[in-house]
């Protein structure tokens, strides 16, 4: 075990999946000279060299389009987009070419790709740069989703996405990258389609992914203060989605909270929700709660923004709401 | 524009092998007409669905650049992709399965006309979203070189295609990386003249699409697209160039298409029946027919028995995709992720792909 | 009251608008000389000239974008996408330009635009050619999402999209353009927002939009030749979604079915019935069903792709199940 | 590169308009300048929050375009935009106050620094995606021409965004429109050598950006970027050609960015000092200083002047900010659609934009 932060488990993957694999490549803008913009790819430049470390222009379409081929032909690219808002110029390749070509050629290719950089709001960054892109990703056959929360699933989860035969949709957090967190040393990796109790509690389960795990467990302290124990369920991945985890818990807690930063309509929040219905309807003594984001574009001013994405408070009152003690 | 105001390189004698190649080209021309004939006949006939775009007229141009490649080289098209399946050496009869959706099809009938994949001969699709191939080629010419080959790819793609970013960001990545030889790739821009019903002249602000290439660094030219030793004499010096730089090249074949753009094209209000003849009167395989004679080295009983051949060929297509039997069920769901279960679960098994750890 | 095919009815919507309004311009590929490839813009360019009616080259992201700019400077740019699948590489465009300006340019100008075309499978497109993308782009505030069902729908919803001061995804159906059916005559204008109730029933509400209504009505028939009486809810409308209607339905069958053609994970019926259980939970006897397609890219084999779409006798079943009867 | 490669038009007398022009420039150079300066300080001491891009080393591309043009033209431009709005008269306690996120900002503080919009003086933002805002001036300045106007449109666009097919795209749109007199739009290209650490060499193929325009037939030249006077003078011209054929027209100017990227970019691992040093020994205020100096025409009494005016008005402008209140906290939900519920309800009320029906 050594404690890193998300930002070195991310590189330490990286790093560790390149040695063992000269066909791991990196490409994306400012990746290499400039270091990354999150410093993800830190000094990787020098250790691996251009042929490997590879910076491109401004054209996302282009690079995520290149790195599909060289992923055809058996290299193993990892894309960075600097953020996730910057992936919608390149959807048609991810969701046309990346996700279908597998089953469009009959299972003659496969592209093992994964795609990665920081998704949701940041800090002020307005309505362009600030969307978490999960339930848009997620909704298409042919890809993985995956977003982790702590270092130790960056690494983890990074290490099974860059070894998987087929593109990953890699989310990271930018506001998790300082965070620090133990992660074993081993040759260690983390199974897709399979969510973490991060928290037990046997009055109601709160279900998150990625930044959001964090606000779910400091409102389930919040809530422990007051005699309600909340279990924390840490998605890890939106496709697959280990709805087991979740409906094992609900059969215990019959309540449940799904929290997502993004807007409402049509979120991921929803089709969670709805695996709770379908498999787990019988034991519901309450009707599911989404806490979201506010359903407008993102506002700059700070005094907007922090009422547009969910907080603790609005954690603790849902699970409220789901007790009747609203 | 005139297919014509392009030079055509004045016939001069051909090499043996030059004439050897002809021979068996002409015989594959005429094979990919027919396929396309009967792959019409069989869209009218209802067996086969969704879009069908044929390459009648184009011939020349891909027949030219595959007979000038290696056996382990790559390309990539778009979705008027049957001939070059052909061409590759796809059996006909594994083409028109797709196109009639069963089992045996080239992608297991699950690609159809705009997704023919032929992996094993090189030919690495098919694709149905215009220039949305172009970037998949830029990279696996970088990959080619990454992995230390002489492999080279080829790009086909219309002159449609040239209008979209989808085109132009990784043009711009092959003129960065090509300078370093490490992005080994021809374009071979298919100029039929028209995108749908939009003349180049409507779509493209400058006609001369070659030249758009050197605003990327690529160097390139423009040629006629129509006369099949033409086109193979010019691609074999491009591809020579380009296995040994690991540049970037590029040429614009002007050609045309006979059909409609696709098999419900049918009224083609963009052009007229002038057009069409005059166009039809410069078809790249009587072009070829013509040379190969007046050297000598066809007859009237030659180009009987190829066209005897490619009817048999392409009558035993048909009957090869009739009498195969659509995909199994289950197959609706294979294909999707390669990875079984187990494999996700534990998520540390290497499911290699083609390279070793 | 005139017969009209779809096709007709959004053609002559778009001929009534032009002629009141001539801020109102046509945008797309082979749109005028060729006629529009599914002829929804026949005769236009004779009728109003290349300055209205612009054949564009292919460059879905280029004239969208130009047509956010028209917008922008007070026209009221219609734009075809040949199909919905074209569209993705103009999502950047459309998310984060005409979806968000009003916004970030804190209400100084606005996009009055509608993006038009078929949306969803046709028959034997295959997978890159055949998605049905109401989820992705319904999740986005700042755009409506209108799907209309029948000829008086496709009239009736297409003007009030032109007449919309915010950019419309204006979702039509291939399979639709051939239908047949009675469109009023006078100034005829639909509200977004606002469902319809297209048969009424007692015992099961199911919900669909679009093609998906055609299904559930000659499902709502064989139901009803076995005494089961299905209450048909036809959306018309994702974004804004009108839960009310189906909220009051519900409240009177206390059981739903909700159709979509696309991928479940993710998917629009999620929301629809998330919608259903966060306002009518007590309502409900039985849990919602979601009738989905197949949870793959779409294949090309006929045989293959009947069976990745959902059929009338997959509502039946469904709505049988939510009575127990399975 | 080295910006002097390209050469500077050589000094000739000023006419009575240019001088006047140069000194109210010169003036609006050294406010913009000090603008920015104290952007960053406030972005350090956290008034300013996300990401903020300045402009100081570019300020007279955008002064001698905006400078000559009419106050009913428009213009677009990327994110580095503070300038842009100053000079076209936006009050720069209003531009602050966005940074600050205050209710009295430009877009009522819900744009922030990338998105800074002056409709009312044709600034039409303010863009973050890079190179998003091109086909919108494209579309804009098509909507110009539709409506029987003398209006121009500018669209201000950085190196890097030259790469992308937000680029391509719409240059070659503007290319077919041009050539029929409805697209009166200028492409600057503002090539300040860098697109946040990649340098034009490593990110464009070819670095003769200006010549891409060529393979959309539209007109352009590259020119020093760094002399007002010489902007300015190009700026007429190509302004008064544009508006009198409807054409597209491109410029490229060479520049430098003096600050980072944007305030995050501390360490600038991608360039040395002393090529900052040498690039700040070409400022553009200093140039103009000079040239005024040099025609008689500033003394060091204006000068101080002018500094001072510059200080009182950035102080006045923080004040400003400092002072206005935040957002009411429902504009969170307002202007995300335009329409009322009623609206929405009946579906035919015409919510007229700017036109008339
Ligand atoms: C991005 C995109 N836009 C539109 C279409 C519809 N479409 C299919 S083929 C075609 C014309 C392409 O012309 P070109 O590239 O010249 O190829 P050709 O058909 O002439 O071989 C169009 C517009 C598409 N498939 N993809
Ligand atoms: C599509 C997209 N990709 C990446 C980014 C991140 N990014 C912001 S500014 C920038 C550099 C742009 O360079 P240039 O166009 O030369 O403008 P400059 O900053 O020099 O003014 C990048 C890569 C972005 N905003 N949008
Ligand atoms: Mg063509
Ligand atoms: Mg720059």
């Amino acid at each position: 075990m050594a404690e890193l932060t998300y930002r070195d488990a991310l590189r330490s993957a990286l790093i560790e999946e390149m040695d063992h694999d000269r066909r791991v490549v990196l490409i994306g803008e400012d990746i290499g000279v400039y270091q990354g913009t999150f410093r993800v790819t830190a000094d990787l430049l020098k250790r691996y060299g251009p042929g490997r470390v590879i910076d491109t222009p401004i054209s996302e379409l282009g690079f995520v389009g290149a790195a599909i081929g060289m992923a055809m032909l058996g290299l193993r690219p990892v894309v960075e987009v600097m953020t996730w808002n910057f992936s919608l110029l390149a959807m048609d390749q991810i969701v046309n070419n990346a996700a279908k070509l597998r089953y469009f050629s009959g299972g003659q290719v496969n592209v093992p790709m994964v795609i990665r950089g920081p998704n949701g709001a940041g800090v002020q960054l307005s309505a362009q740069h600030s969307q978490s892109l999960e339930a848009t990703y997620a909704h298409f056959p042919g890809l993985y989703v995956v977003a982790p929360a702590t270092p130790a699933e960056a690494k983890g989860l990074l290490r099974t996405a860059i070894r998987s035969d087929d593109p990953v949709i890699f989310l990271e957090n930018a506001a998790l990258y300082g965070m620090k967190g133990e992660v074993p040393d081993s040759d260690f990796a983390l199974p897709f389609g399979k969510a973490a109790v991060a928290r037990s509690g046997r009055d109601v389960t709160v279900v998150a992914y990625s930044r959001m795990v964090f606000a779910a467990l400091t409102a389930a302290e919040q809530l422990a203060a007051e005699g309600i124990e909340a279990e924390v369920i840490n998605m890890r991945c939106l496709r697959p989605l280990d709805a087991a985890t979740i409906v094992e818990s609900v059969s215990r807690t019959h309540r449940a909270v799904v929290v997502q930063e993004q807007w409402k309509p049509f979120g991921a929040a929803a089709e969670i929700a709805m695996r709770i219905y379908e498999d787990a309807f019988d034991q519901l003594d309450a009707p599911v709660e989404r806490v979201t984001g506010a359903d407008v574009p993102m506002p700059y001013a700070r005094t907007l923004e922090v009422r547009a994405v969910p907080h603790e408070a609005d954690i603790v009152a849902a699970v409220k709401k789901t007790l009747g003690k609203d | 524009m005139d297919t014509r105001s392009v030079k055509t390189a004045s016939p001069r004698d051909l090499s043996r092998d030059e004439l050897a190649a002809s021979l068996e080209w002409y015989g594959k021309m005429v094979l990919a007409r027919r396929f396309e004939d009967e792959a019409e006949r069989e869209f009218r006939r209802g067996k086969i669905g969704g879009y069908l775009h044929v390459y009648s007229g184009q011939e020349a141009v891909a027949a030219g650049f595959l007979s000038a490649i290696r056996p382990d080289d790559i390309f990539f098209t778009a979705y008027r992709d049957h001939a070059h399946a052909i061409f590759r050496g796809a059996a006909p009869g594994a083409v028109m399965a797709e196109l009639f959706g069963k089992a045996t099809g080239l992608a297991k009938g699950k690609g159809g006309s705009m997704h023919l994949f032929d992996v094993a001969h090189g030919f690495y699709g098919g694709y149905g979203i215009v220039g949305g191939h172009i970037p998949l080629a830029t990279g696996a010419a970088y990959a080619l070189r990454y992995q230390k080959t002489e492999r080279i790819c080829l790009c086909f793609l219309g002159d449609g295609a040239m209008n979209s970013g989808s085109f132009h960001e990784p043009a711009n990545l092959a003129g960065l990386w090509g300078k370093q030889g490490l992005c080994p790739i021809v374009y071979i821009v298919e100029n039929n003249q028209y995108a749908m019903g939009t003349p180049v002249e409507r779509s493209s602000a400058v006609t001369n699409l070659a030249g758009r290439f050197s605003t990327y660094a690529i160097d390139n030219e423009r040629a006629d697209g129509m006369d099949f030793i033409e086109v193979r004499r010019l691609a074999e010096r491009v591809v020579r160039r380009v296995r040994e730089t690991g540049g970037s090249y590029a040429v614009e074949l002007l050609t045309y298409r006979f059909a409609g753009h696709g098999a419900a094209d049918l009224f083609q209000p963009y052009r007229t029946k002038e057009e069409i003849a005059q166009a039809r009167s410069r078809d790249p395989i009587t072009i070829l027919e013509d040379r190969l004679r007046a050297a000598g080295a066809l007859t009237d009983e030659q180009v009987k028995r190829v066209h005897a051949d490619a009817e048999r060929a392409v009558t035993e297509a048909v009957r090869f995709a009739e009498e195969s039997p659509p995909p199994a069920p289950e197959e609706l769901y294979k294909d999707v992720y390669g990875a079984r279960d187990e494999d996700e679960k534990t998520g540390t098994r290497d499911r290699g792909n083609t390279g070793t750890r």
